[in-house]
C-alpha cells in the first residue's frame, strides 16, 4: 500500500490532469452552447439564401403534420380493425393476424402509396 | 504543460485532414439526403452517422477505430468483416417478403436472372481496368442491387475492398429513382411501356410453405456457396408462411434485423475512414457500380422484350418490370410501376414488378455463391 | 498498378466466370421457375392420392379459419379489455398488466384450449 | 471449359450423399409434423430447415459448414456449442413461468423429483451399452424433457454427441402427447383417474418474489454446477414477479428468447450432417432417450401413488399429474388434464399438474448439475 | 466398440452417480418445498414484528392496486388515443407517434408523475 | 461413498464464506430497494441478482464464474470488460433522450459541465489516497453519475476495480433522491429557490437533427477519447430525431437496451464475487464515489450562483437546477424539482433542470474521454 500524501497527487500529475479536464469539458460544453445559440440564426440565413433560389424549401415537414391528421371513415375503419388485432393477439393466435394482413394486399395493387411501408420494413435488397 | 500540449496533440483539430474533412462532408450529405430526399433512410442515416464517426482523426493505439483490434467499433466490424451480419439481414427479409406475386407467375422469375448480367459484364469491365480476378467480383456484385449479398462477397474475397463496394451498393440502390428512369425510356417504346399484364393469381398455403424448402434446394445444391445467404432467406421466409412460427418472424422482422441493420451501417460507415477509402481504387469502384446498375436495369428490359418475341399477345410481360430485376426492393419495383402509370394512368404494373424484384434477390445471391466458389482462394 | 488491356480479362478466366455464372444463374432461377409452374398440379395429384386412402386430410386450415371468425359478445369482453390494457401500456404503468394477465389465470382453470398461447411462448422445457 | 467441370464437381448435385438425402426427409418431415400437427413449431420449424441446410453438400475449405471454423454457421453454432444461449433461454422461460400453482401446493413439487429418476436409469443403460460416462449422462439429460438443459450439459460433456441429443430431447418432447397417455393408463386405475383435487390457494406478490430468490440460493447451494441454469431462470422470474422491471421481463421473453431460438434452432439443426449424425450412436442415443421419456413417466405417476399412501382421502393427488413431472412445459401437463377428462370430463388438473410440471425443470437443471460436477473433467 | 456388459456400468461408477444425483434432486427439490410451506408463516411473522416497530409496511401494494383502477373521464381519452395511435401504427408512418408523444411534452410541464415513465427507460446515465 | 464425500465437499455449503455471506445480503438488499422503495429497479434488480449469483461458491475450474474463462458468465462479461455494452447502451439512452429543453436554453448546458468538477477533485482525492492515477481517474468518473461512462473507463483504466465503481456509479445514482437534498437546501437561500424561471421556447426539427450531428462533432473533435460514447449517444438521438428512422430508433430503445441492460446488470452483478470485491480498497472506492457526487452536486449549485452574478433579473437560474448538472437522468432533475415545489408549489423546475441532466451526460463522456486518452497506458 502506497502512503497517503500529497506527493501522490503531484506525481500522478493530479493538478494538470484537473485544470485540463475541467478546461476540455468547459470547452466542449461551452462551444455547444454558443453553437446552439446560433443556430436559430444560421438556418433563418439559410433559408432566406435558400428561398431566393427555389421556391417552397421544406414541405416534408408540412406534409407530416398534414398527414397527421387522419381522415372520418379511415379512424371508423380503424377502430374495428384494431380491436380485432388485438383480440386476435390476445388469443395468442397470431397467425390469423397474419392472414389478415395478406388479404390487405388487394389493396396495394391500387395504391402505390403504401408501399412505402413496406420499403421501411427492407431496404437491404 | 507538457500533457496539455500534448494532449492538444492528440484532439481533433491538429490531426484533421482534407480527407477526413472531405468525407464528413460526405457522411453529412448521406443523412441530408436520406432525410431530405427519403432516399432509404434506414441505411443511409445509420452509414453516414458512421463515416462521420469514423473520420473523426484520433491518435492511433488507444483502440478507438474500426481496424484497432480491441476496439468497439472493431467488435461491431467484426459481423460485418466475418460476414455474419448479411445472413442475418437476410433472415429478417425473408420473413417480410411475400413471394406469392412471383409463385402466381413462374415466367418472370427469369427477369431476375437476366438482370444478373450488369454483375459479370461489370466483372469484366473491373479485369479489364486491372483489378484482381477476387476485387472484380466483388466490384461485380454491386450489380446485383443487394446491400447484405455485396458486404458478404467482398468480405470474402476482397475485404480491402468492402468499405467502397459496401456504399457504392447503398448509395445507388437509394438513387434507383434517378439512374433507372433514363435507361427505361431509352430502351422501350410508348406501346410496351403501355402493355397491361394479367391480374395474378390467387396462390394457396400449401405453395408458399413448399416454396421457401424447395427453392432452398434447387438454389443451395446448384450453387452451394450460396447456401448461407439463400438459406437464410428462405428460412425467414418459412417462419413466415408457415403461420405456426408467427411469433418467430415477427421477431426476425423487427427487433432481429433492427438491431443488425443499426450495426451493420453504423460500422460499414466507420470502415471509410479517409485514408482507407479516399483511394484511385474507391473511385473505380464507383464508377464501374453505377456501369454495373445501368448494364443490369438494360438487362432486364431486354430480356424482357426478348421473351415478348415467344409469348402470345394477351401473355406478353411489359419490359418496364424487367428492370425490376436489378432486386433494390421495393424501389425499382416502385420504379418500374411509375414510368407505367405516367404512360398510362390505368396500367398497375407494381405487383407485376415484385415478381422479378425478388427474384433478383434470389438471382444475385447465387451469383455471389457461384463467383465465391470460383474466385475463394 | 497493373496495366489497364484485355490481357487481364483472359489472364483472369473473365469471360469463363461470365458465361459460367450467367449460365448458373439462369439454370437456378429456371429450375425454381419450372418448380413453381409444376407445383399446382403435384400438390393436386398429391390430394388425390392422399383423399382415395383418408377422407378430410387437412382440417388444421379449416380450424384455423373457423376460429378466426370471433363469437359476438367474446368481441364485446375483448374491446374492454384491450382499451384496459392500451391504457395501462401509455401510461407506463406496466405492473398492471401484470397483475391483470393474472388475474385471468382464473378462467385457464376452465379451459385448456387457452393455454396453447402458454405452449407457443415457452415450447423448451 | 475445365472451371466448369470444376464447378460442376463442386455442385451439391455431384456430391450429395444417400445419407444427406435421408437428412433432408427427416429434415422435412420435422417442418410437416410441426405444420401440419401443431407439434412445438416454434422449434421443430427453425431445427427442421436447419438440418435441410446442413445436409446440402458442398466442399470442403470454404467455411460453410457448421464445423467450418470461421463461418457463418460456426459462428451462431458458438453459442450453442460454449454452452450460451440455453440459460439465455431459460431466461426467457422464467420471464414467462407462473410458479404461482408450485407455490399453493409444495408437496407437488416431489413429483418433480421423482420424474428425473428417468435419468439417472437412463445414465446406466447407456453405461451399460458402452458409453463413457461423460456420454452417458449427456444422454440421460434427455430424461429431463427440457430442451436448453440437455444441451448445455451435452455441450460440457459430450460435444460430438450434442446433435442427436438434442434432437433426441426436442422431438421426444414434441412426441409427449403420443409417448405419455399409454403409460398413464397403464399404471393408474380409472378410480385414481377420476380423484379431484383441491383449488390451489391464493398466493401473494410477496411470496412470488421471494420464491425465485430463495429458490435459487437452495438450488445452488446444494448443486453448484446448476448455478448458471437455475439462476438465469430464476432470474428471469424475477423479473417478471418484481413488477418494477416488466420491461425488462418483457423483452427476455419475446425479443431476446425468440432470436436466441432462431439462432440455436437452425444453428442444432445444421449441426446434424449425415456423416456426423447417421451413426450407430445416434440410433442408441434416440432408442435409450424414448425410454428414459417412459421412465421419467412412470417415475412421476408411481411417486405420486406412493404419496398417497401417506395421505388422508381429502388431499390425495391424482397420480395422472405426476406424470407431469418430467417437464416438457406444458405439454405434459395439458397431456394430464387431457386423460384426466377422459375419465371424468368435470375434472380440471391442468393447473394442479403445472406444479410438478415446472418443478420437473428444476429438478432436471439440479440433475444437471450433479452431473457436470461429478463426470467433468 | 466397448463390451456391452454390466461391468461398465461398474466401471463407470453408475450406481453411485444415480443414489447421489436422486438424493441430491430430492434434497434440492424438498428443500424448496419445506420452505415454500414455511413461507406465509414467516412472512406473517415478519409483519407482525415490523407492524409493532412501525404502522403501514407495505403501502407500496395497496398503491400498486389503487392505481390499477383507471377513472372514469381516464378511460374515455384513452379510447380515442389508443385507437389514434394504434390508427398510425398500423398505416406504417410511425413518424407521426413521435410528433404526438412530443406534443405531449406540454403535460409533463404539470405532473411530475408522469416522468416516472421516462425513468423507467433510461435508469443508466 | 468417495464420490459423495467428493461431492459434497464441492457444495456451496461447505465452501461458503463470510465474505459470500455479506454479499448475498447485499444482493438481496439491493433488490428489495428496488422493489420496495422503487431506487432504479431496471439495475438494481440485475445487479442484485447477478450480486446473488455471483457469490455462491463452486468449485474453481469447472468454468462456472465470470473470471473463469469458457464460462458463460465470462462470455457475458465479456461486452462489459471490453466495453461493448455501454456504448450500446448509450445507443438506447440517445434514442430516448430529448435534448429540445437544452436547445431551448443553451446556457444552463454550462450547468452540466461545472458538475464535472466531481470528477476531478475525486480523482485528487484518490491520488491522494495512494491510488495509481490509472484507477485514481476511473474511481473519478463515479462523479458523472453514469453508468455506462463509468463502465467503459473503468474497463479501459482499472479493470481490477469495475466491480466496486459500477456498483458504486449505480448505487449513489439510486440514493440521488437521499444524497442531493441536504446538500441543494445547505447551498441555496429560500429565495434562491423560488426563482422562477421563463418557460424555453419551441425548438424546431432542424434544429434537433442538426444538434446530434454538430454536437457529436464538437465534442469528438476536442476530446477524441469520447468517440464510442458520445457516438452512439448522438447516434441514437438522430435515430430518433430524424423522423425517418423511427423503427431503429424503437428497437434501440427497447428491445436493444433491455437485451443490454440485462446482461451488463447481471454479469456486473456477478463479477463482485467475495473475494474480489471485499476489499479495503473497495471501502474506500465507495467513499470517494459518495464524496464525488457531494462535490458535483455543489459545483452545479454553485456555478449557478456564479452565473446569476451575470445574469439580468428576469433571466436568473434557479441554483437547485444546477444540482441536475450531475446527470443521473432524471432523479436529479426530479429532485431539484421536487425541493423547489416545497419551498414554491408553483413553481415547475423539472423542464429547466433536464437540461443540465443531459448536458450532464455529455460532459462526463467529454471527461472520460479526456482522462482515458491522458492516462491510458
Ligand atoms: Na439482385
Ligand atoms: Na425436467
Ligand atoms: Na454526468
Amino acid at each position: 500500500m502506497v502512503h497517503v500524501s500529497w506527493q501522490n497527487v503531484l506525481d500522478g500529475h493530479g493538478f494538470a490532469i484537473t485544470l485540463i479536464g475541467m478546461a476540455i469539458v468547459f470547452a466542449g460544453l461551452l462551444l455547444i452552447s454558443l453553437f446552439i445559440a446560433q443556430l436559430p440564426r444560421l438556418l433563418a440565413l439559410f433559408d432566406r439564401l435558400t428561398t431566393r433560389a427555389t421556391r417552397p424549401a421544406a414541405p416534408s415537414e408540412a406534409v407530416a403534420e398534414r398527414a397527421a391528421v387522419p381522415q372520418g371513415e379511415e379512424i371508423m375503419a380503424a377502430i374495428s380493425l384494431v380491436v380485432h388485432m388485438e383480440l386476435e393477439r390476445l388469443t395468442g393466435e397470431s397467425q390469423k393476424i397474419t392472414i389478415l394482413r395478406r388479404s390487405g394486399q388487394g389493396a396495394i395493387w391500387a395504391s402505390a402509396g403504401k408501399v412505402r411501408s413496406l420499403s421501411q420494413r427492407s431496404p437491404h435488397a | 504543460m507538457d500533457m496539455l500540449l500534448k494532449f492538444l496533440d492528440g484532439t481533433g483539430f491538429s490531426l484533421m485532414t482534407w480527407g477526413n474533412a472531405i468525407m464528413i462532408v460526405i457522411g453529412i450529405v448521406f443523412i441530408a439526403l436520406a432525410i431530405v430526399k427519403d432516399y432509404e433512410p434506414l441505411l443511409l442515416v445509420p452509414i453516414g452517422f458512421g463515416v462521420v464517426i469514423g473520420n473523426i482523426p484520433f491518435t492511433a493505439g488507444m483502440a478507438i477505430g474500426v481496424y484497432e483490434p480491441g476496439s468497439v467499433l472493431s467488435y461491431i466490424y467484426y459481423g460485418v468483416s466475418q460476414g455474419i451480419f448479411p445472413p442475418l439481414i437476410f433472415l429478417g427479409i425473408g420473413a417480410m417478403t411475400d413471394f406469392s406475386t412471383m409463385l402466381s407467375n413462374p415466367k418472370l422469375i427469369l427477369l431476375g436472372a437476366a438482370a444478373q448480367v450488369g454483375i459479370f459484364l461489370t466483372l469484366l469491365g473491373a479485369l479489364f481496368l486491372g483489378f484482381t480476378p477476387q476485387e472484380a467480383g466483388a466490384i461485380g456484385i454491386i450489380g446485383g442491387a443487394d446491400g447484405p449479398t455485396a458486404i458478404f462477397l467482398s468480405a470474402k474475397l476482397a475485404p480491402h475492398l468492402l468499405g467502397p463496394i459496401a456504399i457504392a451498393a447503398y448509395s445507388y440502390m437509394a438513387l434507383v429513382p434517378v439512374i433507372q428512369p433514363p435507361i427505361m425510356k431509352l430502351l422501350t417504346t410508348p406501346e410496351e411501356r403501355r402493355i397491361h399484364m394479367k391480374p395474378p393469381r390467387q396462390v394457396s398455403r400449401r405453395e408458399r410453405i413448399i416454396f421457401p424448402i424447395a427453392g432452398f434446394m434447387i438454389c443451395a445444391l446448384i450453387a452451394p456457396g450460396s447456401i448461407v445467404l439463400i438459406g437464410m432467406l428462405f428460412f425467414g421466409n418459412l417462419l413466415k408462411e408457415s403461420l405456426v412460427t408467427d411469433r418467430l418472424a415477427n421477431t426476425a422482422r423487427n427487433a432481429m434485423i433492427d438491431i443488425v441493420t443499426i450495426l451493420l451501417g453504423v460500422s460499414v460507415g466507420a470502415s471509410t475512414s479517409a485514408d482507407h477509402f479516399l483511394t484511385p481504387q474507391s473511385l473505380l469502384v464507383f464508377g464501374l457500380g453505377a456501369l454495373s446498375f445501368c448494364i443490369a436495369t438494360a438487362g432486364g428490359i431486354l430480356f424482357a422484350k426478348f421473351m415478348n418475341l415467344f409469348l402470345k399477345d394477351g401473355d406478353k410481360i411489359n419490359p418496364l418490370i424487367g428492370a425490376a430485376g436489378v432486386s433494390a426492393v421495393p424501389d425499382s419495383a416502385r420504379v418500374a410501376h411509375t414510368i407505367g402509370q405516367k404512360e398510362d394512368p390505368t396500367n398497375y404494373l407494381l405487383m407485376h414488378a415484385m415478381a422479378p424484384n425478388v427474384a433478383g434477390v434470389i438471382g444475385s445471391a447465387i451469383a455471389a455463391g457461384v463467383l465465391w466458389t470460383v474466385l475463394v482462394r
